[in-house]
């Protein structure tokens, strides 16, 4: 008989193909992101079955999450501004001038060509081949941690980490430079029932947060599983307005976003000297330098991400401009 | 059959879909969802060249390479979203 | 052994209820009717699956963690129900008003 | 702590970029500061190179490819200067050109983070560190895109946000072949690869990638917009500096691996020729200055393109020297012409082609500016478009390639045509004009234009020098 | 054991894409909502398995992060939609 994990993933593997046409042909939007969000939790799935749990974590909680948090709010403000904020809404948000389908099928036509290049190469490429496996058995004694993953992201590629909270800082001032203003829109009528899973779930997010960044030197986790279920936290608390960005705010939230940015560079300077070179750890210290900078980056993608999904730089801003942008 | 040749597959499908979406889609949020769909087909892609026959562990790097990839991905999505939010406030402040 | 059977007979009656959840959802006519069915499927699947599981587990770390879930899952799911049908209930009456 | 040249260069950025950030009310100070000293860092680290060839630095003490390397030569110094340089005499520029406290508190973190990428892709060596990289341009080049705030803006900076992130995510999925096939990323790895099938569609990838990146016809659908609709000093930034990182990142990978066949060589070409031609078509038909000069953009890429493909011969060992001198030509002055337009569309008011003569006030310098850079694209000489174009053509030519020749002509004479529309309104004086107005003469700000404009004109009597020095540290020889 | 729960996984997943079309159909948001609310339960269920299958106790650690995101949706969903429409 066949083996039934065998079945599993071609059931998955089937059901992620199916959803990827469904998010891009079905035609209410909001199905098409609540579609994306379930494709998000199967690929998530189907990279526990390929032994990938840190890039399920991370796909799970930042793909998926943090993404569906922003897309559902975005739609909203979307449907709100174009005031067809109903059950029964338009389908699309931006005006558009249909497509001919004859274009449509040539466009799919030529990517269905590409899908065969790029299949016929994948086939071709040599599977389970040559990769990092051996130099990172013999280097991961030397970075710090145990765990491979946290040793790639923090210590022998740590360059590319600390570029990619770059990235995230670029996100954050841009966004902020686009769209500003404070938020006008009434606070939403949550019961009492809220609350009560406010004050139980808040505080729990907030350790399986800190748990997850802690466990990161030594299993599946670290700084940005962490800080995207900690950014969850503040996600809940700018939905329930239990907190409410103001223009004060601002000089403390611009801190929030460089202090990660900021500790990694600075420790990646502070170390060279006496024949190191930047990002060279000394290995009696390396553990304690891993886990400051992954606290701190935490910190930093935390309160970025909660600011890219609250989108918009707190300041008073006169009436007119102010009107559309609640 | 081999998961790693099964997802293998899976991811390049996804990324193609995506990039007919991102080809052909006329709304300004589904271009975004089609270009999600494309960075899940390379994401798909780089975990499975990490796979190894199990009980060997898998290749960490390309993990931590989509890692980096899914952060990349949420700053860009989330500066393409503002920007749309912001283009549909001013578009609508005209038709007033 | 036994023990094993028993923690397999809970996974089967979970999977039963997740299973009798999704026909609710699909087949129920209204909204309030395919929340009653969720809410079920979510509370009593996920707890038999999670019972039996920690029947399984090796360690107290893997059972506290299980707990967790549960304790997670139900909280969410009893909200949500709540929120959703009360969001459900203030459309049905602007639609009616 | 010891710090060498070549981390300064990277992390001077970054640090200023945080510090305009954190500290809004003096990031203008803050921002100049910063510049100068990553020309600073810049000098330095030509100096290091002049005396070793090649400076190489294993980031963390990993040896690629399980670490990354940094690695400057002769080649990436050259994209390093023309950088910090062109990068230090727009900053002075923009000193004037934004008025609005909000635009300026946003320009500086974002050209200083836009600094730090592009410093990150002329030092790097390993292919996933520059997708990082080209996304950190991509985002800080959007965020200055929008910075007016407008419209149009917003329309272009949302359609430029598009093709970025696909070009970047095809270079992904390219690096994820590279990966399957290679099992490493570093450049070294790439050099050493035996062609393969999988191989060729990564590299087909990442090139297609990043041809949509640095606009080549026809994948510049979004160039013009974008450059067009930007504050002027931004403009000058994404038009003079940014398509030039995508550009340099083509030039690296297809030395280091071949393309495979003479065809797709040849492809790139007629991509390049197709380039001038519509550009240089749409160029004549623009009604608005910025929108020529960023379609004259697309025109040099189309050229820098033909002299990719000039030799005709696989590898392209003979020709990136021609197309390295246009790149820094085009990107010095470029920059300088969009900080001209900038000028004369902030004291005319409008920058409506058709009717600049009938201004009442006559921005002389900025308008003498825009005629001197215009020499260097339209390749006059003593400039060094002149130099980048004459080497194309005598390649070419000894080649026997003569549509090359022919196309480069053709491309001259338009660029010659579309440009005279805008002297024409420089210079004609039939009609009765207004009183002069009182911008006229000897701003500060069109000091940092000018300047450009004679640097592009006098780079090309240093012609020899600069094709001397970067062809130090065997910039795209055996060993990288 | 392992069949067995080969089985079972295989058994929810199977209810999960029976679920979707409810997501597809909706016709309101919330019966999309909801749908999607029993994808993520079905999904924490199936990692909970897997954790035992697969011998991976991280997986209990994504399998966390799955119960309190549907969480966080779903909230969202029900604020987000509920603001007025002025």
């Amino acid at each position: 008989m066949t083996d039934p994990f065998l079945i599993l993933d071609l059931l998955l593997a089937g059901a992620v193909i199916a959803l990827a046409v469904a998010t891009l042909t079905v035609r209410d939007l909001f199905a098409a992101i609540v579609l994306f969000i379930v494709l998000g939790l199967l690929s998530a799935l189907a990279w526990v079955r390929l032994s990938a749990p840190d890039v399920a974590l991370a796909e799970a909680a930042i793909g998926t999450g943090v993404t569906g948090a922003l897309l559902l709010k975005t739609l909203h403000h979307l449907r709100y501004v174009a005031g067809t904020l109903g059950e029964q809404t338009a389908h699309g948000v931006t005006p558009v001038t249909p497509v001919p389908m004859s274009v449509i099928w040539a466009n799919a036509a030529f990517c269905g060509l590409i899908t065969l290049g790029l299949a016929i190469a994948f086939l071709d490429a040599p599977l389970g081949g040559p990769g990092f496996d051996a130099l990172v058995a013999d280097a991961i004694p030397a970075s710090g941690v145990d765990h491979g993953v946290t040793a790639v992201l923090l210590n022998f590629r740590s360059y590319d980490t600390l570029m990619e909270v770059v990235v995230l800082l670029a996100a954050v001032i841009a966004v902020w430079q686009i769209e500003r203003g404070l938020s006008e829109a009434p606070s939403p009528d949550l019961s009492v029932i809220w609350q009560g899973f406010a004050r139980l779930t808040l505080p729990a997010i907030v350790v399986v947060g800190t748990y997850l960044l802690w466990k990161g030197s030594e299993a599946p986790g670290g700084a940005f599983q962490g800080g995207a279920v900690l950014a969850a936290v503040g996600i809940l608390l700018l939905l329930s307005r239990l907190y409410v960005p103001r223009p004060a705010h601002r000089a403390l939230a611009r801190w929030g976003f460089v202090l990660g940015t900021g500790v990694f560079a600075g420790v990646a300077l502070l170390v060279t000297g006496g024949g190191r070179v930047t990002f060279e750890y000394p290995p009696e210290h390396a553990k304690t330098l891993i886990l400051l900078i992954e606290g701190l980056v935490t910190v930093s993608i935390a309160v970025t991400l909660a600011a890219l999904f609250h989108g918009r730089e707190p300041v008073a801003v006169r009436a007119k401009e102010a009107r559309h942008d609640a | 059959m081999t998961p790693d040749l099964i997802y293998g597959l899976t991811g390049i499908a996804v990324f193609a879909i995506g990039l007919t979406g991102a080809l052909c889609a006329q709304d300004r949020l589904r271009r975004v969802l089609a270009l999600k769909l494309c960075s899940l087909g390379a994401g798909f892609l780089l975990v499975v060249a990490a796979w190894r026959e199990p009980p060997a562990a898998p290749d960490p790097v390309p993990h931590a390479l989509v890692i980096t990839g899914i952060v990349v991905m949420i700053s860009a999505t989330a500066v393409a979203l503002a920007l749309i939010r912001r283009l549909q406030s001013l578009e609508a402040e005209d038709d007033d | 052994m036994m023990l094993d059977l028993i923690a397999a007979s809970l996974v089967v009656f979970g999977t039963v209820f997740f299973i009798a959840g999704t026909v609710g959802l699909l087949r129920f006519p209204d909204i309030y009717c395919r929340l009653h069915a969720l809410t079920k499927a979510d509370g009593l699947g996920l707890a038999l699956v999670a019972l039996g599981m920690t029947l399984k587990a090796e360690s107290f770390g893997e059972v506290f963690r299980i707990v967790l879930i549960w304790f997670f899952v139900a909280l969410a799911s009893a909200t949500c129900g709540h929120l959703i049908a009360a969001y459900a209930r203030q459309a049905d009456r602007e639609g009616k008003a | 702590m010891t710090i060498d040249a070549m981390t300064l260069t990277l992390f001077l950025p970054l640090f200023g970029a945080m510090a305009a950030f954190v500290f809004p009310r003096v990031a203008t100070g803050i921002g100049l500061v910063t510049v100068v000293a990553t020309c600073g860092a810049v000098w330095l680290l030509a100096l290091e190179v002049l005396k070793a060839g090649a400076v190489v630095t294993p980031l963390g003490g990993w040896e690629a490819p399980l670490g990354i390397a940094l690695r400057a030569d002769g080649l990436s110094l050259a994209m390093l200067a023309m950088t910090s340089g062109v990068g230090l005499l727009v900053s002075l520029g923009a000193l004037d050109a934004l008025r609005d406290l909000r635009q300026r508190q946003y320009f500086w973190p974002l050209w200083l983070l836009l600094l730090t990428g592009m410093n990150g892709v002329y030092l790097g060596t390993d292919i996933f560190n520059l997708y990082v990289m080209i996304e950190v341009i991509a985002l800080a080049a959007v965020g200055l895109t929008v910075l007016s705030g407008t419209k149009e803006a917003l329309r272009a900076g949302l359609e430029y946000m598009y093709a970025s992130i696909l070009g970047a995510l095809l270079f992904l999925m390219g690096v994820g072949f590279v990966y399957l096939h290679l099992g490493r990323l570093d450049f070294a790895g790439l050099l050493e690869a035996e062609p393969s099938g999988a191989l060729s569609a990564a590299l087909a990838l990442m090139l297609v990638g990043l041809l949509l990146k640095t606009a080549l016809f026809p994948l510049h659908f979004w160039l013009p917009a974008a450059h067009a609709n930007a504050t002027a000093p931004a403009s000058a930034l994404l038009s003079g500096l940014v398509v030039k990182a995508a550009l340099y990142i083509f030039l690296r990978l297809t030395t280091y691996v071949p393309l495979p066949d003479e065809i797709l060589v040849a492809l790139i070409g007629a991509l390049g020729a197709g380039a001038v031609l519509w550009g240089g078509v749409q160029a004549l038909r623009a009604e608005r200055l910025k929108l020529l000069v960023a379609w004259s953009t697309v025109v040099q890429i189309g050229l820098i393109f033909i002299a990719f493909a000039r030799a005709g011969q696989v590898g392209l060992t003979e020709s990136w020297k021609a197309a390295a001198l246009l790149i820094l030509a085009h990107g010095v002055a470029k920059a300088a012409m969009f900080l001209a337009a900038g000028r004369i569309k902030d004291e005319v008011g409008h920058d409506i082609i058709r009717d600049l003569d009938r201004a009442e006030v006559r921005p002389t310098l900025a308008q003498f500016t825009f005629a001197l850079a215009a020499i260097s694209i339209i390749g006059l000489p003593p400039s060094l478009g002149f130099i980048g174009k004459w080497s194309l053509m005598e390649g070419a030519m000894a080649a026997g390639y003569w549509h090359w020749v022919a196309i480069t002509m053709i491309g001259t004479l338009l660029s010659v045509a579309y440009f005279s529309r805008v002297f024409a309104g420089f210079l004609r004086f039939d009609r009765v004009r207004g009183p002069v107005g009182e911008h006229q003469g000897w701003a500060l700000a069109d000091v940092a234009p000018l300047t450009l404009a004679i640097a592009s004109i006098s780079l090309g009597l240093m012609a020899a020098p600069i094709l001397s020095f970067i062809e130090l540290g065997y910039a795209l020889g055996v060993t990288p | 054991m392992t069949t067995f729960f080969g089985i079972i996984v295989v058994t929810l997943l199977v209810s999960i894409l029976t679920g979707l079309i409810r997501v597809h159909r909706g016709p309101r948001p919330a019966d999309r909502m909801m749908a999607a609310q029993l994808v993520g339960s079905a999904a924490v269920a199936i990692l909970l398995i897997l954790s035992r299958a697969m011998d991976m106790p991280a997986l209990l650690d994504v399998a966390v992060v799955f119960a309190l995101l549907a969480a966080v949706a779903v909230v969202g969903f029900v604020v987000l939609a509920s603001r007025k429409v002025s």
